[in-house]
């Protein structure tokens, strides 16, 4: 019963959650409508993609802490790539900081399986060294992105009340997930999250079904980074706060550190409650600093009481 | 309390750094002694542009009148901004300038505040010496905008030599531990030029027992306390008032009231203080305010902009608190 | 099948060695075997058979020593390299990944499905749906997943490393059955089980392990056991080695320890017992049949379901095994690996329960301390030459640093989970000799073997757990062990002989 | 060949017992290359600024240490320094220099309360729960900042002798640090809490068998944490001579590197302090060396994480200690 709950409920219960913070924040603001929803989605991209980003080497037994670092890059390299480009060139830049973000992150996870240091240490290490690469692209907020894809995520989507954004979102995350989660590699990143001898011995190829899971997060990471350029229309070499954010997100949406369990929809929604409880906290005009407190209490508590399901799951 | 009265939605991304903090509570007492505010909506935290992007569109969601904000970098939310004001509403930009058409700009002349203080200290050398650069944070807007100042300084006096060049991420700790690597080398430093970390290089010179040099700060209250204080030390304090937050509120007040301003940008020039001419000695006295966070510029009003008095800046409190 | 290919082996291993660290696991062992054979590969705990299996089938890879299939000399570099040449394990542990639901596990390893479901089917499962997650399913279910897995994919070699370990009697007829049926359609299996019965109910030949080298190679016929058990060990074991009087045990006073319908977790279900101080009681189960939760709820471990315990007569319950250890419970797990900090010396695991049985996280009197930690380490005789971490210890010692912790500060009832899994004879036979000693000097003693010949060595009486339940207890003294086998499988004493 | 590979395990054998030695080797190679690049600057009085900036960096990752004994983390550290250096600065005007040190001080032990309970009761994974109390933390001191701002603040004379002052050339600031070290690593040793935290972080179940009752050490030890950050924070602030709301901030990443550097494993059982503090030392150098080269600050930051890789995998594989 406990172990349904956490498998599926989880995600209901977020969902839950979610549908009330909607009713709340009509309450609180009649207004609340389209516009409402698409700065909400505006807001959520990058933090989505962190958290898309998180979750798969969450899911496969590992975690990347420089996730913000390797957007930033992502984010600079397209505002300089796109600075001045047609139309044309823009798609090749695109294309180009795509496998940029694979890149970065094939190498931190060729270095955690090559140097078979833990992968947060790494990680950790790696946070310093693509910090200052974005620092070597772009020493201060510069460049510039093609209009036609920052309207990407400017609007309406067809209906008045789908927003673009959304609509990128959930295009880009479906895109890349669905057919991984279907394909042998995705099963496999599951495998290693769960349990690395069984899958050695199932036949998966453990180091590099561990270098394309962090490959993976570093093209998540790209495509946050480059939502950041494609928003705000510069780049902006200072990672922005997406770490500790997207750890919290990947928590709350029920993927366990340690790997082999849960999936993006989950930390997604979890992204948008984050994202939701901010701007009810604005509009409700509530003191800058405890929307902090409330934020950080949200996630102790609700990760608590995770804690205390899964401890008296183990003990029926 | 006016029942007419406005919502000023306020948006700041650093959070935790006196000279933001107090730029906040200047917003708040201006807000509080215009009389004509009911309640300000403060998006006050840490984030990057795409952070303030959201904030502002929070604000625009909560339908307030105006927005003055100090923006992340002059291009990064430009976008919210057009939003706001096609919403009808004031937007107004303190601390740094915005591109965006429409908003108001009431900032601070950060490559001026650049220059000022590197020409003085290289008068200060005769025009020839060795100078540590102490910048701020790498990557960040004012930064690049201190560094473009500084440079034109800099041609001005082709013998002045950069012999150290840091950054100190605007950190205390990490400005106070390089100046003192660098003093340990041994090697020569005739003036320091800092963007704002001051009062703990002049420690460090201290403690060290190095000879103090012309040091070049801005008016927080530690290091203007210093160019009072300490015996020997010649140095100058650049103002960089973050009571333009209040000023913001003053201006976005008084457009809403219908009085337009000749231009959209307005720019508050900094001035100099220097200890060593009597002009800029009496304005450090003047300024000395022991109750002041030494991270606090002292220079706490903005004539002509700002009604508040000190208590009330320093009480931080906002209409409805 | 031509005499040509029947000439050549299926696979052929010579020289194969294998070091962990120190530890010798494989020392020149060889294997053999021709299509249509089954081979059993005997040797005693820790031989190496485990080692030489995953060798063999690419999951470890040898220090030397090469493998020959269909006679080419093959590296085999994975388990999925492995599986393209036709070998396919079943290991010792079970290998399904556990988060993943089952159609995803073979998915995983490219099984058919409808092949796997065909003999899942022919194994006796029923009622299991391809999305049930790993997880949630009984051992002895995935024991049986594992071979139908590795079945479905047609191997030309299956090898089994103690597949019916876990499996009630029922599942196991079924699996040699299949066994049998796979040698006669011409595949070649290698069997690992330390039961006889089934060695020589379905093998062709036994190879024998001792200490990692391959000691033997014979034709299973009828009377061969004596010829392996002397191979395996090196010795003939003496039957009652180190029993001082052979006079029957009587048990008097009040018992330490009173057991009363005991049950716990989904395996135990009514255990009635009486330890009493002065005696080693032993426990005799097969694999599987609750007697893992009875020592975790004496322990402290888990709460029980029903029924109660007494220590001299005084109804206890217990929330954490400090509470037990205060009572005077010492419990030794079965597996190393839950006992000991691996990490860390000798001297720290020894004194760990001193630290917490007396709540202390001041100052640790050192003298005192490294007094207590020496009289247990030449108590237990423990070669202490790489005693600053436990892990580079032997796997005999390791065990004898479980025991030795609780020695060092006497003790009062001490609960043994197979203590003399993976170790050999010598040591063995001193642990033997240590825990009669430790009745004699009035401790009781629960003690569970998997090896049933340890039973008349070291207990008094025993009580045979079958299903959950108590259904005998025997004088150890008198008991050979076909009488604890039978009376292992349920079949009492009295009972008559099913067919 | 394999006289090479003899060779370098028996380097790995010797440096497995002594597990210091590589660590104290690579912070002279730094030092000398430091005193090669810029002749003349290993004096007195550079060494006295090392040290001096080592030591919070060192206590914070004390912090680090004793949790990643037991497999955990506290990365609620840095910012229970800084609200303990900021509400004691600010309470002295107010209350004193005594009774403020101890107001300091209790926030910091109450965060470490709040992520043991998480830890030990709830069984949160520690990377989350003390990023969470980290951020309720942060909250909390802006929304207390708000009520000071009118009191001032004012640096205990005591505190900034300690940050900053010098006897015989050395850092008045080792008069606290060294019985707190010597403290720490007797406490790793020879004490029963020590030996759990070991205990704990190499096999818990083992631990439980034994009869450790894990949510006591773990609710001890973060506490116990929180005050080492506590104390931290008020350290600092003497040597900063400014309290401000991300006053210790900076040096939470280092202190996670200072203790991985020195040898702790972050998966818990192995460690210890001696190593942090040379790990402190070294990346203080580390510092330096980088302040000192002049190259764009993006460059810097490139080899400031490639040397932490190179120096935890060197070591890592020279004592075998990975999993
Ligand atoms: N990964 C390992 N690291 C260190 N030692 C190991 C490892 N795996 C096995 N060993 C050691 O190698 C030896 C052989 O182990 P193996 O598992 O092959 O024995 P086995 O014959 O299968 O025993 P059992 O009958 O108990 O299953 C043992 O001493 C064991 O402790
Ligand atoms: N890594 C190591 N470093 C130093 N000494 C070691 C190391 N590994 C093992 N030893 C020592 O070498 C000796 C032989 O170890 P080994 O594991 O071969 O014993 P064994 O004969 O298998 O004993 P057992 O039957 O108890 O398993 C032991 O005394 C052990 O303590
Ligand atoms: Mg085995
Ligand atoms: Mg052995």
């Amino acid at each position: 019963m406990t172990r349904q709950f956490l498998r599926h409920g989880w995600t209901a219960g977020l969902l839950a959650i979610l549908a009330l913070l909607f009713v709340f924040t009509k309450i609180i603001q009649p207004d609340f409508g389209t516009s409402g929803l698409d700065s909400l989605s505006r807001a959520m991209l990058p933090f989505a993609f962190a958290t898309a980003a998180m979750a798969v080497v969450v899911i496969a037994g590992g975690i990347d802490l420089s996730v913000a670092s390797m957007m930033a890059v992502a984010g600079v390299t397209a505002a300089v790539l796109m600075d001045g480009a047609g139309d044309g060139m823009t798609a090749v830049a695109v294309v180009i900081v795509l496998l940029v973000g694979l890149t970065m992150g094939a190498i931190n996870g060729a270095l955690i399986v090559i140097t078979r240091v833990p992968d947060i240490v790494v990680t950790l290490a790696m946070l310093y060294v693509w910090e200052g690469v974005a620092l070597l692209i772009l020493n201060g907020p510069g460049g510039s992105a093609t209009p036609w894809l920052r309207e990407l995520i400017v609007g309406p989507f067809i209906v008045p009340w789908l927003p673009r954004s959304l609509v990128f979102l959930a295009v880009c995350l479906v895109a890349v997930w669905v057919p991984l989660k279907r394909s042998k590699l995705g099963l496999s990143i599951y495998a290693i999250g769960s349990n690395d001898l069984a899958a050695y011995r199932s036949g998966v190829s453990v180091g590099r079904t561990r270098i394309a899971a962090y490959a993976v997060c570093g093209l998540f990471a790209a495509i946050g980074g480059l939502t950041l350029t494609m928003s705000t229309g510069n780049g902006e070499p200072i990672p922005g706060p997406y770490l500790m954010a997207s750890v919290a997100a990947v928590v709350l949406g029920g993927v366990v550190l340690g790997g082999g369990k849960g999936a993006l929809l989950g930390p997604i929604i979890a992204v948008i409650i984050l994202r939701l409880v901010r701007m009810d906290l604005t509009l409700l005009s509530v003191d800058p600093n405890v929307t902090t407190i409330v934020e950080g209490t949200i996630m102790v508590v609700v990760v608590m009481f995770g804690g205390v399901l899964a401890y008296r799951g183990r003990h029926k | 309390m006016a029942a007419d009265g406005y919502t000023i939605g306020i948006s700041n991304t650093v959070q935790g750094n006196g000279w933001r903090e107090e730029m906040v509570c200047a917003m708040k007492a201006q807000a509080l002694v215009s009389g004509k505010v009911d309640s300000l909506n403060i998006a006050h935290r840490n984030t990057d542009a795409t952070g303030q992007l959201e904030d502002m569109r929070n604000l625009i969601q909560a339908g307030v009148d105006a927005i003055v904000l100090n923006p992340s970098n002059s291009d990064g939310v430009n976008a919210a901004i057009e939003e706001a004001i096609a919403a009808g509403i004031v937007v107004v930009a303190v601390d740094q300038a915005v591109s965006a058409e429409g908003a108001y700009v009431l900032s601070n002349n950060q490559e001026e505040y650049a220059y000022l203080g590197a020409k003085w200290l290289f008068e200060q050398l005769g025009g020839s010496g060795s100078v540590v650069y102490m910048r701020g944070a790498a990557g960040a807007g004012a930064d690049n905008d201190r560094d473009t100042g500084f440079k034109r300084a800099m041609e001005e006096y082709p013998d002045i030599k950069i012999v150290h060049e840091v950054f100190t991420g605007w950190q205390q700790d990490q400005g106070k531990q390089q100046i003192l690597d660098y003093l340990s080398t041994g090697l020569p430093v005739d003036g320091v030029w800092t963007s704002g970390i001051d009062n703990v290089i002049v420690d460090a010179f201290i403690e060290s027992d190095v000879p103090l040099v012309p040091i070049v700060g801005a008016d927080n209250a530690g290091f203007v306390g210093q160019l009072a204080t300490v015996e020997g030390f010649t140095g100058a304090a650049v103002t960089n008032p973050g009571s333009i937050g209040g000023a913001g509120v003053t201006l976005a007040l008084q457009i809403l009231d219908g009085k337009m301003p000749e231009s959209n940008t307005v720019l508050v020039d900094p001035s100099i203080w220097a200890n060593n001419d009597p002009e800029g000695k009496a304005l450090i006295a003047a300024a000395q305010n022991p109750n002041l966070d030494p991270e606090w510029p002292v220079s706490v009003q903005i004539p002509g902009w700002t009604d508040y008095s000190m208590d009330e800046i320093i009480a931080c409190k906002g209409p409805g608190e | 099948m031509t005499d040509q290919q029947a000439q050549t082996p299926l696979l052929d291993a010579k020289g194969v060695s294998k070091r962990f660290g120190a530890v010798v696991a494989l020392e020149d062992a060889s294997l053999t075997i021709s299509a249509g054979q089954i081979v059993a590969l005997m040797g005693a705990n820790g031989a190496g058979k485990s080692t030489f299996v995953k060798i063999l089938t690419g999951a470890l890879k040898p220090d030397t020593g090469h493998v020959r299939i269909r006679g080419t000399e093959r590296r085999v570099g994975s388990p999925a390299e492995a599986r393209r040449s036709g070998l396919v394990p079943v290991y010792q542990e079970p290998s399904l990944i556990p988060d993943l639901s089952i159609a995803d596990n073979l998915r995983l390893g490219d099984t058919p499905v409808a092949d796997f479901q065909h003999w899942v089917h022919e194994l006796g499962i029923d009622g299991l749906h391809l999305d049930d997650m790993i997880s949630a399913l009984p051992l002895a279910t995935l024991r049986i997943l594992d071979l139908a897995r590795a079945l479905a994919v047609k191997p030309d070699v299956l090898l089994l490393d103690e597949m019916t370990a876990a499996l009630p009697t029922d599942l196991v007829e079924k699996v040699l059955d299949t066994v049998r049926k796979q040698a006669d359609a011409g595949q070649s299996v290698i069997y690992i089980s330390h039961r006889f019965s089934e060695i020589a109910e379905i093998c062709d030949r036994a190879t024998v392990l001792r200490d990692g080298a391959t000691v033997g190679d014979l034709p299973i016929t009828p009377g061969v056991e004596e010829k392996v058990v002397e191979l395996m060990l090196g010795a003939v074991l003496d039957k009652d080695p180190t029993r001082t009087s052979t006079a029957a045990h009587c048990p008097e006073g009040m018992p330490r320890v009173t057991v009363r319908n005991l049950a716990a977790g989904t395996k135990l279900q009514d255990v009635s017992l009486d330890l009493y101080r002065g005696e080693v009681l032993g426990v005799v189960a097969l694999e599987g049949q609750g007697q893992d939760q009875l020592f975790d709820v004496l322990a402290g471990m888990d709460s029980p379901t029903a029924g109660t315990i007494a220590l001299d007569g005084k109804t206890v319950s217990f929330n954490h095994p400090a509470d037990a250890i205060a009572a005077g419970l010492s419990f030794v797990p079965g597996d190393r690996a839950d006992g000991l900090l691996m990490e860390r010396s000798v001297h720290e695991n020894i004194a760990l329960p001193q630290l917490a049985r007396f709540a202390k996280w001041g100052a640790i009197g050192m003298k005192k301390e490294a007094a207590t930690v020496k009289k247990a380490i030449d108590r237990l005789q423990i070669d202490t030459r790489a005693q600053g971490e436990v892990q580079r210890l032997s796997g005999g010692n390791q065990q004898k640093v479980t025991i030795g912790r609780w020695i060092a500060a006497g003790v009062d009832t001490l609960l043994l989970f197979d203590p003399t899994r993976g170790i050999d004879v010598r040591t063995k036979r001193q642990i033997y000799l240590l825990v009669r000693e430790l009745a004699e000097q009035g401790a009781a003693v629960l003690y569970y073997t998997s090896e049933l010949a340890e039973v008349p060595a070291a207990c008094d009486r025993a009580v045979v757990i079958f299903n959950g339940k108590v259904v005998d207890v025997i004088e150890a003294a008198d008991a050979d062990e076909q009488t604890l086998m039978r009376a292992a499988y349920g079949l009492t004493a009295s009972a008559a002989v099913s067919a | 060949m394999t006289s090479e590979t003899t060779m370098f395990k028996s380097v790995g054998r010797f440096i497995g017992n002594n597990p210091l030695v590589p660590l104290l080797i690579l912070l002279l190679v730094l030092v000398g290359v430091l005193e090669f690049m810029r002749p003349g600057i290993v004096n007195e009085r550079w060494i006295g600024n090392t040290i001096k900036f080592a030591i919070p960096l060192a206590m914070l990752a004390a912090c680090q240490t004793l949790t990643m004994l037991t497999g955990g983390i506290d990365l609620s550290a840095a910012v229970a320094a800084t609200i303990s250096a900021f509400v004691m600065a600010t309470q002295v005007p107010i209350v004193g220099v005594p009774l403020a040190i101890c107001i300091g001080l209790i926030p910091a032990i109450m965060i470490g309360m709040v992520n043991g309970f998480g830890v030990a009761v709830c069984r949160v994974h520690p990377l989350i729960m003390t990023l969470g109390t980290g951020l309720i933390a942060t909250g909390c001191l802006q929304v207390y900042q708000r009520f000071v701002i009118a009191s001032g603040s004012v640096i205990p004379d005591g505190l900034a002798w300690l940050g900053t002052g010098r006897t015989w050339g050395l850092p008045n600031a080792l008069i606290l640090f060294v019985p707190i070290a010597i403290l720490i690593i007797w406490a790793q040793r020879r004490t029963g809490f020590g030996r759990l935290l070991y205990a704990l972080g190499s096999n818990e179940t083992a631990s439980r068998i034994s009869g450790v009752r894990s949510w006591q050490v773990f609710l001890a030890l973060y506490m116990l944490s929180g005050l080492i950050a506590g104390v931290t924070g008020l350290l600092y602030v003497g040597l900063i001579k400014a309290p401000s709301l991300s006053l210790v901030n900076p040096l939470l990443l280092p202190s996670v590197a200072a203790a991985v550097i020195g040898g702790t494993s972050i998966f818990g059982g192995r460690g210890g302090y001696s190593g942090t503090i040379l790990g402190a030392l070294i990346l203080t150098v580390l510092g330096t060396l980088l302040t000192l080269l002049q190259m764009p600050e993006g460059l810097r930051r490139i080899l400031f994480g490639l040397i932490i890789l190179t120096v935890t995998t060197t070591y890592i594989r020279l004592t075998e200690q990975s999993r």
